[in-house]
């Protein structure tokens, strides 16, 4: 039970988000939301990566080699999902300036509920 | 020259993404030097990836799976490090949709998006969308298709939101960027889940080591990518976004958009037959209730889960299409009935898996669904085409305000009439064949699930009569007096497509026998998709 | 509360139940190799055969440059994309 | 959105070098130590965005135009491309993304054993190079992000639209 305490946090943020993204209204909160949840999921990549005792995989000069290491697989799929993140983070918020600048709000009933022509 | 072709053959798995990947990168440097340069560039490269996709889906026909390693030589049944592609027949004949869709897109895009700026941009991202696409569909690394994913919703969510001048067209992208990266979240939250289990992220690994009684941590990675993907695919409690992404998109964007959409319905089908292969037919629960003892497999549960949610995607479909008066829009909701039509078939046949598939209905209907995977991006690839000729002349969709313009388009209106005829499977056309498929072996498998997709069926070509009549016939109106026939780009694009669907219609079992009989052997044998890389069955 | 905001709470619970569930299934946090049936099979393999194989003493930049190269070229295309997509956004819409 | 004090942009001018070596730092030794051709990448963007918060974007836009920016950005895209190819095309028997570079004793090729903890700069083969490639991509990238949404939005606050 103690073990699983990072997974648990895990799952707290990724609920936190998702409860951000479904009940908000404003757009910008739901941006956060999206980006609480993929913190949680690359929280939870990297803890997949260590195992007990374990050191960063790089063989500075650190004087003992022997000892284990964590997992690095896991590291290199946090690095690309933090890019992708930021990436996805940079056009959503491009998005929401443009609506804010069409609609004048933020909101996202007002947004998505209006059927313009 | 043979040197070059067996080299050309070797490494083709890599060009068809890298390619497009290649000519998007040049597109900023090209369109420095002038428009037509940069038109013309980026018709060669898809062209060049079309032929390199169709040279590669014809090499798996005919020589069984490829894979391809990147970044070094493998031995078999040593641990997966590397990220590879593995095709499949399946993989192909998903291949021949990416190869037809956006090539017809580029060519359309020369007339359709003349007038436009940020063309350039416009370019790159339609290529990245291919390269993409491509990349969901022959990746066999859970990973790497995450990252496709991504790079296909990020570049459709800017292309969507396209006519910035319009709010609702951001609007709509906003939508579907925030449903995909989410969707994208799910599956790499149940990527994570399998690499924690199994530390692996080859899917064939993946499925080898997946034990036959699932563990409660494989049943949720299931369930996320599932409900992910359906998101993705836009299947029905899920459907809101695609009406919105492909009505407001240009017309050339929503024909790439079609592929993709089917990429993700692909990969939903790669996850259940291949991932899950060994665990479908295992008992998920039984009860004994009053003495009776019921079990339900895995099989039998996805597949009853995928057939309600194709009938309730055909009704959505259908009732909502009934009711726009957006041309595009209605369109939309033609594409969530077609693929609630696939998935029904698709969804049938999981049901009644077991034992030997090739005897029952549901063979039938696997090879139905996988036909009719090809006919809808044809379909309503060529109706949004033409929905976007009317845009160009009329400037505007709504069904209301458009009348007569069959005397001016004459070209477009036969267009609209073949892929009318098509999407409600009408007997010269290609939806016809694969209809005819869905309906027989569904009626084999529950009657009632047969004729509602027959009266769904009737009711789209009730709706589109309405439209056919309301758009392209009737009083000729005075505002359309000086319209004009599209340019020829345009015309050629559409020429493709409905070409295609017309030796479809004409010859079936050429198809059928060539291309969608080996890709539902393909889905259905996961033991060999397994087997070409740990080696052994 | 509206229909919908009813059906997102029903949602809303049935993930955190299954995610609160998975996690206490997890293997516990920071495993031993041999133990709690955990192998890490592909990244020792890797840890081992790295510095031989790409040169590199940093592992993790093994990986991601070599082992799995292609993600990281997907990934410079996702930002690419949007790159891309941010300037066709804020584009000029007159000529 | 207009430049900021004095103090601010003096302090950047000063910082504005330091952090840009320490990125250009990680981006080269991202085969020896944490770090790499994205991490340094958006080190020297922050460094960029600093100079774009103290002196403003319309002025920053008026010294370097988000289409220079996106052909650099092309540019490290299509070396990176480009490296991966030349594993096909370099070597016989090639596949795409071959680190054709490594244990040749050539530009980036001294071999290193298992386990060596000696730190060298002149080994990994063709991933100094695509950290290379990639930093370029990212710095260019990011930056252009900033500069253009930047650009954007000190539009709308000034009443403008485009």
């Amino acid at each position: 039970m103690i073990y699983n305490i990072p997974f648990i946090a895990v799952a707290a943020l990724i609920l936190i988000g998702l409860y951000t993204v479904i009940f908000k209204r404003n757009l910008i909160k739901i941006v956060i939301g999206i980006t609480l949840i993929e913190s949680g999921v690359n929280l939870f990549l990297i803890t997949l990566g260590f195992r007990k005792d374990s050191v960063a995989p790089i063989f500075t000069s650190n004087p003992d080699v022997s000892q284990t290491m964590s997992l690095p697989v896991p590291q290199a799929l946090t690095l690309t999902s933090i890019v992708i993140g930021v990436a996805v983070l940079a056009l959503m918020l491009s998005f929401i300036v443009y609506i804010y600048r069409h609609y004048k709000t933020l909101d996202v009933r007002k947004v998505v509920g209006g059927d313009d022509e | 020259m043979n040197d070059i072709i067996s080299f050309i053959s070797a490494h083709l798995p890599a060009f068809v993404v890298a390619v497009p990947l290649l000519g998007a990168f040049l597109t900023p440097l090209v369109s420095r030097i002038g428009d037509k340069s940069r038109n013309i560039f980026a018709i060669i490269i898809t062209g060049l990836t079309s032929i390199f996709a169709l040279l590669l889906a014809n090499d798996v026909f005919t020589n069984g799976i490829r894979t391809y390693v990147f970044g070094g030589d493998y031995a078999t049944g040593q641990t997966m490090v590397r990220i590879l592609f593995e095709i499949d027949a399946m993989n192909a004949f998903m291949l021949i949709i990416a190869a037809i869709l956006p090539f017809a897109a580029i060519v359309y895009s020369w007339g359709f998006m003349k007038e436009q700026t940020g063309l350039d941009k416009y370019y790159t991202l339609i290529l990245l969308m291919t390269a993409g696409m491509l990349g969901m569909m022959m990746t066999g690394d859970m990973f790497n298709f995450f990252v496709f994913l991504e790079i296909t919703s990020i570049a459709s969510a800017a292309l969507i939101a396209f006519w910035t001048n319009k709010g609702n067209a951001v609007a709509a992208a906003f939508k579907y960027i925030v449903i995909s990266s989410i969707g994208a979240l799910f599956v790499l939250f149940a990527i994570a889940l399998y690499y924690g289990q199994y530390n692996a992220l080859n899917m064939a690994v993946i499925a080898d080591s997946i034990p036959v009684e699932m563990g409660f941590v494989d049943k949720i990675a299931l369930v996320l990518l599932l409900a992910a993907l359906a998101m993705k695919a836009a299947i029905a409690p899920m459907h809101m976004w695609l009406a919105d992404a492909y009505g407001r998109a240009p017309s050339s964007v929503t024909v790439v958009l079609i592929g993709t959409t089917l990429a993700s319905l692909y990969a939903g089908f790669r996850v259940i037959f291949t991932i899950h292969g060994n665990q479908l037919e295992q008992a998920l629960n039984s009860w004994t209730i009053f003495g009776y003892e019921f079990s339900i497999s895995l099989a039998n549960m996805v597949g009853i889960l995928l057939v309600a949610l194709a009938v309730l995607s055909i009704f959505i479909g259908v009732f909502m299409a009934l009711k726009q008066v957006d041309l595009k829009k209605m369109i939309a909701y033609t594409a969530v009935a077609e693929i609630g039509y696939m998935l029904l078939a698709v969804g049938a046949a999981i049901a009644v898996m077991g034992g030997d598939l090739e005897a029952t209905a549901g063979y039938t209907a696997l090879k139905g669904g996988i036909f009719h995977i090809l006919n809808d991006a044809l379909d309503i690839g060529l109706l949004f085409l033409v929905a976007g000729a009317v845009y160009y002349t009329a400037k505007q969709t709504s069904i209301n305000k458009l009348g007569g313009l069959a005397r001016n388009m004459k070209y477009t209106t036969v267009f609209f009439l073949i892929g009318l005829f098509a999407v409600s499977g009408l007997p010269p056309m290609n939806g016809f064949a694969s209809k005819l498929m869905i309906y027989e072996s569904t009626f084999q498998i529950n009657p009632i699930l047969s004729i509602v997709a027959i009266l769904c069926s009737i009711l789209l070509l009730a709706v589109f009569v309405k439209v056919f009549y309301s758009v392209f016939l009737g009083p000729k109106l005075p505002k359309f007096a000086t319209a004009k026939e599209v340019p020829i780009s345009m015309l050629i694009a559409m020429g493709i497509i409905a070409c295609i669907i017309i030796f479809i219609g004409l010859f079936p079992d050429i198809v059928l026998q060539n291309v969608v009989t080996p890709a539902a052997n393909a889905l259905n044998d996961a033991s060999s998709y397994i087997a070409a890389i740990t080696g052994g069955i | 509360m509206s229909r919908r905001d009813f059906v997102a709470v029903i949602f809303f619970a049935v993930v955190a139940v299954f995610l609160i569930f998975g996690a206490l299934k997890m293997h516990p946090f920071g495993p031993v190799e041999g133990q709690d049936g955990f192998d890490a099979e592909m990244d020792d393999h890797i840890i081992n055969n790295a510095q031989e194989e790409t040169g590199a003493s940093n592992t993790v930049t093994s990986v991601v440059f070599d082992y799995r190269g292609f993600d990281t070229l997907g990934e410079a295309t996702v930002l690419f994309t949007a790159v891309a997509g941010v300037i066709l956004v804020f584009r000029r819409l007159k000529k | 959105m207009s430049g900021m004090s004095k103090i601010v942009k003096t302090i950047s001018n000063i910082a504005f070098p330091f952090v840009m070596i320490y990125g250009l730092y990680i981006i080269a030794h991202g085969h020896l130590t944490p770090g790499g051709g994205f991490q340094g990448g958006a080190v020297v963007a922050s460094a960029c965005a600093m100079i774009l918060v103290a002196y403003g974007s319309v002025w920053t836009m008026g010294k370097i135009k988000e289409k220079r920016l996106s052909i650099l950005e092309s540019v490290g895209a299509i070396s990176f491309i480009v490296l991966a190819f030349l594993g096909i095309f370099i070597i016989t028997e090639g596949v795409f993304f071959k680190n054709f570079l490594a244990n040749t004793n050539l530009m980036f090729g001294t071999t290193v054993a298992f386990q060596s903890t000696a730190a060298n700069i002149n080994t990994a083969g063709v991933i100094p190079l695509m950290n290379f490639a990639v930093g370029l991509k990212v710095i260019a990238g990011l930056f252009a992000i900033v500069l253009v949404m930047a650009y954007a939005t000190s539009k709308i606050k000034e009443g403008k639209t485009k």
